[in-house]
């Protein structure tokens, strides 16, 4: 063996022998029972202010609600992939009591160490796990988005049609998707749908950004949206997606956001992309992993099942804060509303583009294009 | 076929031509000065995405959008001086040090983010400035023209008229002879008592403080924040640019635009019915072809130059 | 020191990073108003003095005393601002740049932040003048030829402000003719109180032109003298530490059957001038034919053309009958061609590999190198490269030791060992012995004439008149691309002819040159 | 090289790394609230469990791929920067083998591997191709090739392997028999890995023992000298390039059959990139490129390991990573010792 392996070799034994004799508990062993212990890993980062914010919000309500009785963390893994499932894996191993996850790309690690670690509690949103592998202490909880995204169709479409003085006459919407996935073309498909709703020959700029973090490529696709005549937009694009708030606040045009109430986030630092933004589709992340914990304290978490939370369950919902009142006319407001409530009775089903194919969904996007 | 030209022929695409082609023409201009030194700058990428969080973090700190573009160039320049000393005077391999600058800029934007905001992702929670736009008055009301011209970012069009300044630095200052002469025969340049490493340092500066422009523009200008590796290679496409455009201003700003065509191309173009993942390949393909080209027709002329020589003769 | 000297340099050591000591405790001074031989030959250490004097590089060890006081030259901003200006073996010049561009870079006259274009002109026309130096402002200065080129060099140390001015081989480029120009110049400067320091290993121009001269070896200075007292003899003997014989004991060639014939060779380069112009001639086995002329007359490119380096575009190379034309490097080294190219470091050899490999290069192909499952056979490698070392007396401490970290004539005897032991047919031979040593340089030409008697054929493409005219069995000239003469028996004939065909002055007759094809 | 330079790089690579460790350290302490754990777990974290070395030696197997790769393409002096797309679209080419076709195990990965190194090898070629054609820089033009793989192999997914019931784009499952065997348990070490050290010995013959290595070696100390020495570079330009594409385009393939259960990569996995440091680390040398990938491994598992139970982000691994790149490759680092320790030879 050369003499160039010695240095790093001799470095790497003497601080592992260093440190073998010093190692100490991890941090989440304080083994004082009682207290719920709770961890949310977040597959993306914080600060895209929709998504994995309102995951990250979920903790804060936990917390804020049961104090001291439980204790909790949100790890960000980034959008770096291979470091997923060790993470999980290390989770795993730690005292804790319940583990969340989100999106369909954890699903099969989760199954995997759900199964082996068949005493803990794991929870995992906006997509199942699969239940016939026998996972009974796995609760999935999946978004009506496509209910709530035809709302927002619908409202889309009132708007353009409308005399509000940022509108124009064609009329056409726009669509800013993440990624070519069903569960952004779940949006898609209620979006559609509510869309036509209310104008069936109603068009559609659908693009999708390939990204949920390049922001610039999202403004990009936005603003070409926008110069060709969409009036109002929707982007379901987690961070990305951000770009067409800015994109909207350059072309001086109506917005609808997604997941979090985005308007919200915008008041302190950039009001005029908050008087843009009309509504936001919710997606409560946040409300539901606090219920979920409720479930949990209550004895009554559905574990082993997976449940689809909607407008009833406040999983989704349209954002009515002040830019809403402000933007949007009375009657339209009314016509959100009563949509809201037809949805709510079943009147209105929408569907879901969970089981499509790729067919059907180019054929959908082709039928609605400018 | 028709929908593509209707889209391109829109004064609201050419607009965001010039738009998408600022920060690469910024990017280009550097390229282009380190290249005559004699220097290949690859860290402009790297050099950029610093400039563009300084920018946010100063612009968000003074609540002033110039010092923020001021801070932004600063360290575009201060970046471009680290290359410059681990180059110039360390002696790392210059493009080992470009790669190694990208990396650091790539991970210490984040990890300077999340130490300021807690987030790792984007700049959305600091009040950061933006650069204003400008209405030409007379040209505003142009058709056509107006749209296309007026409304634009300050940057944009100073970009535009870094252009001719570098042009003018380039070949006509004594600086420009220096800088033009160190990247031909820096020996020449030696021994007349002009310190070589001085030279290269202070076209890798201005190198670096073009880019800080781009980078500014980045965030300042493009969008109105910072997320992590928002360059996504335009440094690399304003290197492709330059030499694209055959290492002179004009050359740069003619490819940066064409680049600039394909990249607003591409993203029209989803609203037809074409993959996005084919579109959004457009531009990298068309800066490859675009270089290939370049390269074909000068090895071409000459190739054609030799020919008719030896015929010429031969008749005579 | 001696009181009257304007500069001295004492005790100078110079070690460089690959570990070659260039310089080892050397004492060096002038006198104002005097031209000072610096000789010695080359490696022995004039040139890394004179930069270290100017600036260009540092030295480990010792001081420099400009009229009397110490002085720090750490680059060469320092040394001019000392009045010390350089002219430098390769031109420091800017290609694309204007002759006033480049005499004026550093001191650019400017009108505000602009560059004056024609102030600097200006400025060029009257230094032009003053010195009688006469070039022209506007031209390009990739478009002159190597004469011009020196006087702008020149007008640059001066327009500086030098009143000593070093000059590092300036005849080594030059014609005859020139070089009485240049000469005439260097007095003329002289006269008006101008030190000029003059490094050349061509004794007979220092004995012409300096004043006194220092003679240096292997790093050391070996003594200073005035030219008056001493013999070309003399200086030679102290210069190699040995009297050297430099002619070349050979029979009468026994030429036999033509290996190498060109036809019609024409070569147009990249910037569409006809280098080499329809030249034609015929090469026999047992012969050494000298290819003479000032460089850039088309040699490197006939070279080329030769070899397989570059491409021509009219006429027919031979060799043995077989045209070459689409051959690769490889085929026509197949055909028993080898080539000692006229830039060691750039095309002959791989600076930083070792000794072995650099002996393997175009073999390693053979079968004797390698072995079942495409391994290379190391231990014949290794065998073979320490033979040829001891057979070449090539200097190194192994056979693994990187070439870079050997003096220029171990260099180049690692080239000529792997060239000539392959029993080659045709060898060309570009200045083979350019910038070695003597000892070196006297063992490559035995060698070329031991292989011209085993039967192969020679092109020794030379700048050093006496190299072609030493070794050569008869010669070209050539000039401007074309073969302007042909000269048949290399016994008789006189210097002062040979420079005005060198020189394009005069020319042969289309029948006389057509001797070279040996019809 | 002699023995004395040898000895001198040999230290002065020891104190570059030395000294990214302390700086390491240095940030965690500036940074940190709670620096003693984050340090405990940088520094022993990839140790302190079975699991950590498997993810240590997990990281290794694509690293010694893209180490590979690059150094044989700077060893030529080929500044080919398109490891980072090879090792995708070369995951790709394996994906579509894996999922598509049906052979028996040991058959399976094994020409999904080689498949997908040819893929690789057409990625990294072309920019090479374009040079010696028409002169375009590989540099440049490997650059965008990375971004033209990236698209090109999402669209490929996109369109002929997406899985449409799963929730992201991703492929559809892989064949069981496609899979590389995990070989210990409790770790997601796969039998990729002896495929790596072999690869390894393989390089290291290749470029020391072989004529091939030889000729590239020639090639990229002195382009002028190899085509003197009749080597024909045009040829050897390409291939060194084509080879490696190709050990990236094995690593990519290699990655995902031993890790992954589709392929699921929604962004450039980055190995590519860390190989240019594996590369430079190793100077250009295949034996020393397991160390490299080791080390640059460990730190950022390390790294991990810390940011998950602590309040460092793992992000600043990529300032250290550009700090070594900088002192390894700086030649006048430590030059000023180096110079006395040659003085001190010669005039002795």
């Amino acid at each position: 063996m050369n003499r160039f392996y010695a240095i790093p070799i001799f470095i790497l034994a003497s601080v592992a022998m260093f440190f073998a004799g010093c190692r100490g508990k991890t941090e989440a062993g304080t083994d004082d029972d009682g207290v719920l212990k709770i961890v949310n890993l977040i597959n993306g980062t914080r600060g895209d202010k929709s998504f994995f914010d309102s995951s990250a919000a979920g903790m804060d309500l936990i917390e804020a609600k049961y104090d001291s009785a439980v204790l909790t963390k949100t790890i960000e893994m980034s959008y770096d992939q291979p470091n997923w499932e060790p993470t999980l894996l290390d989770i795993a191993d730690q005292d804790w009591d319940i583990i969340i996850v989100g999106t369909w790309q954890m699903t099969e690690m989760l199954e995997e160490v759900a199964r082996d670690n068949p005493d803990k509690r794991f929870i995992i949103y906006d997509t199942e796990v699969d239940y016939s592998l026998d996972l009974g202490n796995v609760y999935s909880i999946l978004y009506s988005q496509n209910e709530a995204s035809f709302v927002a169709g619908a409202l889309a479409t009132a708007l353009t049609k409308s005399n509000l003085p940022l509108t124009n006459p064609d009329k056409l919407i726009g669509f800013l998707g993440g990624m070519d996935i069903p569960v952004i073309n779940d949006f898609l498909v209620g979006y559609v749908e509510g869309a036509r709703y209310v104008d069936p020959d109603i068009k559609i700029a659908v693009s999708y950004i390939g990204s949920f973090d390049d922001t610039a490529k999202g403004k990009e696709m936005a603003l070409a949206q926008y110069s060709q005549g969409v009036d109002i937009g929707f982007n379901v694009a987690g961070q990305a997606g951000l770009g067409q708030l800015d994109a909207a606040k350059d072309m001086h045009r109506y917005a609808i956001g997604v997941d979090s109430d985005q308007a919200e986030f915008f008041v302190q630092t950039d009001k005029a992309t908050a008087d843009l933004i009309a509504t936001s589709v919710l997606k409560h992340v946040d409300k539901s992993l606090l219920r979920a914990i409720d479930m949990h304290m209550e004895g009554k978490a559905p574990y082993g099942s997976s449940e689809i939370l909607g407008f009833d369950e406040e999983g989704v919902g349209i954002a009515k804060n002040e830019f809403y009142m402000a933007i949007v006319p009375e009657e339209i407001r009314e016509l959100v509303d009563e949509i809201e409530e037809k949805i709510r009775s079943g009147e209105i089903e929408v569907s879901s583009a969970f089981g499509m194919d790729s067919e059907a969904i180019n054929e959908l996007r082709y039928s609605i294009s400018p | 076929m028709n929908a593509v030209f209707e889209i391109v022929l829109n004064p609201l695409f050419a607009f965001s031509v010039l738009r998408v082609s600022t920060p690469i023409l910024f990017a280009a201009l550097g390229a282009l000065i380190s290249d005559k030194a004699g220097v290949i700058n690859i860290a402009l990428e790297g050099i950029m995405l610093i400039s563009a969080l300084a920018g946010v973090i100063f612009s968000a700190i003074s609540g002033s959008a110039f010092f923020g573009l001021f801070m932004a160039l600063f360290f575009g320049g201060l970046v471009a001086f680290g290359l410059g000393y681990v180059s110039l005077k360390l002696k790392t391999d210059v493009i080992l040090a470009g790669i190694a600058i990208n990396l650091i800029a790539s991970g210490g934007t984040v990890f300077v983010l999340f130490l300021l905001t807690g987030d790792k992702g984007i700049s959305s929670s600091l009040a950061s400035k933006l650069l204003p736009k400008i209405d030409i008055p007379i040209l505003k009301s142009i058709p056509i023209l107006g749209p296309i011209l007026s409304g634009h970012n300050i940057l944009t069009y100073f970009a535009f008229i870094s252009v001719f300044l570098v042009w003018f630095l380039l070949y006509r200052t004594p600086l420009g002879l220096r800088i033009r002469a160190v990247g031909e025969n820096e020996h020449a340049v030696d021994s007349v008592g002009i310190s070589v490493v001085k030279t290269r340092f202070i076209a890798l500066i201005i190198s670096g403080v073009m880019a800080g422009f781009g980078g500014a523009y980045m965030t300042m200008g493009y969008i109105s924040w910072f997320s992590r590796d928002m360059t996504a290679g335009r440094g690399f496409i304003a290197l492709a640019a330059e030499s694209m455009g055959g290492a002179t201003p004009l050359g740069s700003m003619l490819s940066s635009l064409l680049f600039g065509f394909f990249d607003a191309l591409s993203n029209s173009l989803q609203l037809l019915k074409i993959p996005y993942e084919f579109v959004s390949m457009l531009p990298y393909v068309a800066t490859v072809v675009g270089l290939v080209i370049y390269t074909t027709q000068k090895t071409k002329r000459m190739h054609r130059m030799r020919i008719k020589a030896e015929s010429k003769k031969e008749v005579l | 020191m001696t009181s009257d000297a304007v500069l001295s340099m004492e005790d100078i050591t110079k070690v460089y990073p690959n570990g070659i000591v260039a310089n080892k405790g050397v004492n060096f001074s002038v006198r104002t108003g005097e031209i000072h031989g610096l000789v010695g030959e080359n490696g022995a250490g004039k040139t890394t003095l004179m930069q270290i004097l100017f600036g260009l590089n540092q030295a480990d060890v010792g001081k420099i005393f400009f009229n009397g006081k110490e002085i720090k030259i750490d680059s060469p901003h320092a040394a001019i601002a000392q009045g010390i200006g350089m002219v430098h073996q390769h031109f420091m010049l800017v290609p694309s740049l204007t002759v006033s561009e480049n005499l004026v870079l550093g001191l650019e006259p400017r009108r505000g932040f602009i560059f004056d274009k024609s102030r600097g002109i200006h400025i060029t026309q009257e230094l032009s003048k003053k010195y009688n130096l006469k070039v022209e402002p506007d031209m390009l200065v990739r478009d002159l030829p190597v004469g011009l080129k020196q006087k702008v060099e020149i007008l640059k140390a001066l327009y500086r402000g030098a009143k000593i001015l070093i000059l590092d081989e300036p005849t080594a480029v030059l014609t005859p003719q020139e070089m009485v120009e240049l000469f005439n110049e260097l007095r003329q400067l002289r006269d008006e109180g101008n030190t000029i320091i003059f490094i050349s290993h061509k004794l007979a121009e220092v004995k012409a032109l300096c004043n006194r001269v220092t003679v240096m070896r292997a790093g050391k200075s070996q003594g200073v003298f005035n030219v008056e007292d001493v013999t070309e003899e003399d200086i030679s003997r102290i210069m190699v530490g040995r009297d050297v014989i430099l002619r070349v004991e050979k029979d009468v060639a026994q030429p036999k059957e033509s290996v190498l014939k060109v036809n019609r060779l024409t070569v147009v380069n990249s910037f569409n001038k006809r280098v080499v112009d329809d030249i034609s001639f015929s090469l026999r086995r047992g012969e050494i034919l000298g290819v003479a002329g000032v460089e850039g007359n088309g040699q490197r490119e006939l070279v080329e053309a030769i070899t397989g380096f570059g491409s021509y575009g009219l006429g027919s190379i031979l060799i043995d009958g077989e045209d070459i034309k689409q051959l690769s490097i490889k085929e026509i080294r197949d055909l028993g061609c080898s080539h000692i190219p006229e830039d060691r470091m750039s095309y002959g050899c791989a600076p930083t590999l070792s000794v072995r490999m650099n002996l393997l290069s175009y073999k390693h192909n053979r079968r004797e190198f390698n072995r079942r499952f495409f391994l290379m056979h190391m231990s014949t490698i290794r065998d073979v490269s320490t033979e040829l070392v001891k057979e070449y007396q090539i200097l190194c401490t192994s056979t693994e030791q990187e070439v870079r970290c050997m003096s220029g004539g171990n260099i180049q005897k690692v080239i000529v060992a792997r060239e000539f032991s392959d029993n080659p047919k045709l060898i060309v031979a570009n200045q083979p012995t350019r910038g070695i040593d003597v000892g070196a340089t006297e063992f490559i030409r035995k060698r070329l004439v031991e292989l011209r008697d085993r039967g192969a054929a020679v092109l020794l493409v030379s700048a050093d008149l006496n190299e072609v005219m030493e070794l050569s069995d008869s010669f070209l000239v050539m000039y401007g691309g074309k073969i302007n003469a042909f000269i048949e028996d290399v016994s008789n004939f006189n210097e002062e002819k040979l420079g005005q065909y060198m020189l394009g002055l005069k020319s042969q007759d289309v029948d006389e040159i057509g001797r070279a094809l040996h019809d | 090289m002699t023995k004395a330079q040898w000895r001198f790089e040999f230290y002065r690579t020891g104190v570059v790394i030395i000294t990214a460790v302390l700086l390491s350290l240095l940030i965690i302490v500036l940074v940190s609230d709670m620096p003693g754990l984050a340090i405990k777990l940088f520094l022993t974290g990839p140790l302190d469990s079975l699991r950590h070395f498997g993810n240590l030696v997990e990281m290794v197997v694509p690293l010694l791929f893209t180490g590979l790769a690059t150094t044989v393409m700077f060893t030529a002096s080929q500044f080919n920067l398109g490891a980072e797309g090879a090792f995708f679209f070369g995951a790709i080419g394996a994906a579509f083998i894996a999922v598509n076709w049906n052979l028996p195990p040991v058959l399976h990965p094994a020409v999904a591997i080689v498949w997908g190194g040819i893929i690789g090898s057409v990625f990294c070629g072309i920019p090479g191709a374009l040079k010696v054609k028409w002169g375009s820089s590989e540099l440049v033009s490997s650059l965008m090739f990375n971004y033209i793989a990236f698209f090109l192999g999402l669209y490929l997914i996109n369109y002929l392997l997406r899985d449409v019931t799963a929730g992201a784009m991703v492929s559809f499952p892989f064949a069981n028999s496609s899979k590389l065997v995990k070989i210990i348990p409790k770790t997601r070490i796969h039998t990729g890995l002896f495929i790596a050290v072999f690869t390894v010995l393989v390089m290291g013959v290749f470029t020391y023992r072989t004529r091939w290595g030889y000729r590239i070696r020639v090639l990229g100390t002195n382009i002028e000298f190899a085509r003197y020495s009749g080597i024909n570079t045009t040829w050897t330009i390409v291939m060194s390039q084509v080879l490696g594409g190709f050990l990236a385009g094995m690593g990519g393939s290699i990655e995902l059959l031993g890790m992954y259960r589709r392929f699921e990569w929604q962004t450039l996995p980055g190995y590519g990139w860390t190989g240019i440091i594996v590369a430079i680390l190793a100077h250009n040398n295949p034996f020393y490129v397991p160390l490299a990938a080791l080390f640059l491994a460990y730190m950022k598992i390390g790294s991990d390991i810390m940011s998950r139970s602590t309040d460092m982000p793992n992000e600043f691994v990529a300032i250290i990573q550009g700090m070594i790149i900088i002192l390894i490759s700086a030649s006048s680092f430590l030059s000023k010792q180096r110079h006395k320790m040659i003085v001190r030879e010669a005039i002795s």
